[in-house]
């Protein structure tokens, strides 16, 4: 049954559903309790569950990510709560030299069934510390997988799939988006980690891009359609795995292609699509690809400069024409 | 006015220039001319106020994203500052910093930092670099009680301390790092054992009283600048204030913060300045005004300010001037 | 033979089989059937055999890439210890690990950690994974002196501390740091007041001594199993060898080398068995004949193992095992 | 004029000068100085110089990294090393959000002439927590440049032209070079950061590389140049920023590429690389562009294990042969 649900909300009750279906569940991370998590998710939590199941951390961050992958291993289902991406770079050697490698340095004896949950994303006027888009980049690390919900279905649905994986994952949420509002059916099954979904369905041109851009990419679409443009928009929901077939087959539809990408344009996750496109597809393209990224620039404080390095629906259109006006 | 007055005078009023200057944006951030995270020093004013006293202009400043009150106690232009919180060409960052990340070059004020403890690395190179140009400096690190859990104030203070330098750690114990309170992110909460287990000096003061914060810090800095090392001072203290504008508090009870306001700083010193007759020399409405119209001034400036053309947007991403050969 | 005099025995084996075994792979290395970093230790031996004892198969074991004597000591199959040295499909972590990585689900020895300090956060987890499950097991975290500087070393002691966590820290002082001494990395070098500044409970002991390290390892597990949170236990010691295969130990004098050697484990302990009388009971020459027929066996293994087919490199990044809804 | 010198003594030469040149110079790093650094690049240095210069630090990367930040920005020009790229991620906070930030938050203030260097590469059968290879994945972050020598010629010259950048300067230097010889001028004016170098001159594919794969892609294009296959070579030298006229040029002239990179394949340069040809040079494509990186696992420790798990001059070879296949 579907209902309408906030981004949030839908995060918070998949937490409780996994809390309360499974004792080997428990949330850690700074502020998630008495707080009720920096961006709400998390609020009410403590009280519902007690202080076992939702523990606040000091400010740790290596140290309780590192702990959160010695639990998983020693039977629980941890879920680390990073308050945001930026602050995961002092958590990185655990992410990288543990999680990541532990399963394979061990032979195969220790995998990491852990879940780490992070806020990511610019526009905010947050400045160059607070506005780290990195999953693209995360996505370079073998051993990881990463999940970049976008809907308020996938905030829910993915949080149960991570769960189920036996294997470190990464969640990837924008925190534009913890306020928006979306259809949400509990009761559909839920698309697997690794699948793209294309949420427009066009003829012209693929826009393939993940997480909150994919709105804009949606808007974008909506506005090529008016100069008889047509736009496939897919969502990759995981950038590791990526799913290729989906890519491909689009672009087997039509020909050209444009990615959307909040990250840093330079060795972001939209090189490693246009560089499988051209390995798998080359000969499908009709035009060079285009990609739609952040500037290359530590995000600025004021409005009107941070709106500038982020990719809008104008630029989105821009880019699209001109992909399409390629002979 | 006695020498001694007037010094009482600039405390006061450096207070209560920062507890305006934060009370103005508040407005200005209800109105939207202010944006993204906005954390409030109010309750904290005479930390910086006490420790500034104890520089000079060739010493180094760094704080945290918490940072109004030590940019303006330290004499980083009000106009620039507040520029910089309406994201202007004019601010002290350019208007790339905003509230987080104000910066002056001219004050030796090194920020401004929003990654809690990441200052303390830097401040240890800043201090490393004064001693290898033998030059008698002291660099203060603001930082409070939630940094102490990371890893990298355990690193730096070994650093400061393995290397004798010229830093005074300035640690303002709030109670809470957030929403997270000392004794759920310490297990030892008496901080200056830390120091201690680094062999670092250290002192432990009432962050509500600005003499004593003055007199602390004025000590601490001349055992620094006679060659002893690192200095750790402890300022107990209380933000009267959510963490930054989108806190609901749930995790502290009304009745803790209306036992803390009675220890407002600027009170306090109101009452000691009333017992050291020195009140009766100071015409406090006089100076209310004066700050009134420093923060007028200075809104105004902010108003009248430029935004950057977004054709600079990539401008300071690398530096250009390279060095002779 | 005597209960007593069979413990003695045992650690006196297992002391000899650490160090034959280690004697072993500097043979081995040097023609080249082990390969990549070794890092040997000889001289620290009574610290495993001494803590190893005062542990039930339900406890758990972390350690650094200094890993054999901890591995071997635990029950870790000497045979699969040796293969995994020579890069085998037969080695305990399937010649994927090397050296400094070994691994055993059975002996619940969690590695082998190449990071400095990385072990320690994995610990934190694994004891409260214990603790949430109500198991009342111990998670021994061994690591270096020079891992005392690390940001994860303080970050999880003091969560280790914060939720009363069944830890046992070994802190394996052996003074050095590959070419860094003590005194070099720490401004506070007596090293169990860095745990008394999280109030973790601590005791220093003679890490040459294994009576005296067991002694002391009993007590603490005994306390941690109280439910008393972790334990911090130095352990005062030296590395005889270099700090892997590639050291040309120019920091230290061969001098100090040769007077830590006169406090070698086994010697020590041999003089004390002969004051104890213990001695007269043992045949060493029988245990050195045991020791050296498993090596030689284990080498053999080792050297009949199976090179892993290279389409199977990409076995072991994922997991495929899901869960059951 | 020109001397055979070994990788190794080419970079403690040029550190000897800069520190004898500069006394703004001083290098600081775990066992730089008593041990010798534990690629014995220091070896002597403390002796010569003494503890002020050369400067031991405790295992604390973040700490020391952070203070060569804050150095920089007090006047002085240190040279931060970092054991390995692998230790690294401990200070990988420090370097993107203080190192790379700095200059930008504070509006043009305070930039940052810092030099770091550290080991990269695998291959010596240290496993999964010591062997990666990083130095694309850091060309990432924008306000950092990443140098990759590969000659003996550029870990020379890389020194000097690091610390007479005003930015950050990353420069990984592969651990298996440290023992090759090679040619060294010093008074050559050295080729300046940027610029990508011509290593063979070819007409039927470029084969475009860094670091140590230079001289597997020099092996390569030998053995294809048997067959009649007549490769470009071109050692990128700088990973951050990419010297995009070099690679056109190439690819104008070659019309194939094959890109060798010893990071993990997925998010690799290769793919960054790939991208951008196909943005600026997509028409002078006449095949599917091809890579050969590492196999995207972690490191294991037998050595036919990680030997397949690194590009080889066969795998090159092969890949050359179908790239040259396509009609
Ligand atoms: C590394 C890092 N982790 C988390 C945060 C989010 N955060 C910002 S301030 C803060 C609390 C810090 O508390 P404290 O050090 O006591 O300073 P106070 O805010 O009380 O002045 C947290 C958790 C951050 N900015 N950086
Ligand atoms: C994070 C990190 N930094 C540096 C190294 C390189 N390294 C390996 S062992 C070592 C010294 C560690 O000394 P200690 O902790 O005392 O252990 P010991 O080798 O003496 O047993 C160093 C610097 C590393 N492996 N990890
Ligand atoms: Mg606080
Ligand atoms: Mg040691």
């Amino acid at each position: 049954m579907s209902e309408t649900a906030i981004y949030r909300e839908a995060i918070r009750s998949a937490l409780i559903e996994a809390i309360e279906k499974d004792e080997r569940v428990f949330l850690v991370g700074e502020d998630v309790g008495r707080y009720g998590g920096s961006y709400a998710v998390s609020k009410g939590l403590l009280k519902r569950f007690g202080a076992e199941r939702i523990i606040d951390a000091p400010l740790s961050e290596s140290a309780f990510t590192g702990a959160g992958i010695g639990a998983a291993i020693n039977g629980m289902r941890p879920i680390v709560e990073i308050m945001t991406v930026n602050f995961s770079l002092l958590a990185l050697d655990q992410i990288m030299n543990n999680a990541a490698s532990l399963f394979h340095m061990s032979g195969g004896q220790f995998n990491v069934p852990l879940v780490i949950r992070m806020a990511t994303g610019g526009g905010k006027q947050l400045g160059a510390q607070h506005s780290h888009s990195l999953e693209g980049w995360y996505a370079h690390i073998p051993g990881l997988k990463i999940l970049t919900p976008a809907t308020v279905q996938d905030a829910y649905d993915m949080i149960a799939l991570a769960l189920r994986d036996p294997n470190p994952v990464l969640i990837f949420e924008n925190a534009l988006l913890y306020n928006m509002k979306g259809e949400l059916d509990r009761e559909l099954k839920a698309v697997e980690i690794g699948k793209a979904l294309v949420h427009r369905q066009g003829k012209d041109i693929s826009i393939i891009t993940y997480g909150i851009s994919l709105f804009k990419a949606l808007e974008a679409a909506k506005l090529l359609s008016k100069e008889g443009i047509d736009a496939d928009v897919i969502d990759l929901r995981s950038l590791r795995p990526l799913d290729d077939e989906t890519i491909m087959n689009s672009v087997k539809k039509t020909h050209r292609v444009l990615i959307v990408d909040e990250g840093w344009k330079s060795g972001s996750i939209s090189a490693e699509i246009m560089a499988r496109i051209n390995e798998q597809a080359f000969y499908e393209l009709d035009a060079p690809m285009a990609r739609v990224c952040s500037e290359e620039v530590p995000f600025p404080y004021a409005n009107h400069l941070e709106q500038a390095a982020i990719p809008q629906s104008e630029k989105i259109v821009a880019a699209a024409q001109k992909v399409m006006e390629e002979l | 006015m006695k020498k001694s007055t007037q010094l009482l005078k600039k405390y006061y009023k450096q207070m209560l220039f920062v507890r305006r200057f934060e009370e103005k944006c508040v407005e200005l951030y209800a109105q939207e001319h202010i944006r993204g995270f906005l954390h409030l020093y109010i309750g904290q004013e005479a930390i910086a106020v006490g420790v500034m006293d104890a520089l000079t202009p060739d010493d180094s400043v760094l704080t945290t994203y918490r940072d109004h009150g030590q940019a303006l106690v330290r004499g980083v232009s009000p106009n620039a500052v507040m520029a910089e919180l309406y994201g202007k060409l004019e601010g002290c960052s350019r208007g790339r910093g905003g509230s987080m990340h104000l910066f002056d070059a001219a004050t030796r004020f090194y920020g401004g930092s929003a990654i809690v403890g990441a200052g303390l690395p830097l401040a240890v190179g800043i201090a490393l670099a004064d001693k290898m140009k033998k030059q008698n400096n002291v660099t203060v690190c603001f930082f409070g009680d939630g940094a102490v859990a990371e890893g990298e104030f355990h690193e730096s203070l070994n650093l400061a301390a393995l290397w004798n330098l010229p830093i005074l750690f300035v640690c303002e114990n709030n109670l809470y790092g957030m929403g997270t309170a000392l004794e759920l992110s310490e297990s030892q909460t008496d901080l200056v054992k830390k120091a201690a287990s680094y062999k670092i000096t250290s002192s432990k003061v009432d962050g509500m009283r600005v003499l004593d914060v003055a007199k602390a810090a004025k000590a601490a800095v001349a055992e620094i600048k006679k060659g002893n090392g690192p200095f750790f001072l402890e300022c107990l203290a209380y933000r009267f204030r959510g963490h930054s504008m989108f806190d609901d508090e749930l995790y502290r009870d009304k009745k803790e913060v209306d036992e803390w306001k009675k220890k407002d700083p600027i009170t306090l010193f109101t009452n000691e300045l009333k017992k050291m007759k020195a009140l009766e020399e100071l015409d406090l409405q006089e100076i209310e005004e004066e700050v009134s119209s420093i923060i007028d001034e200075a809104v105004l400036f902010a108003q009248n300010g430029t935004l950057e053309p977004i054709e600079d947007l990539k401008k300071f991403i690398y530096a250009t001037e390279a060095e002779d050969e």
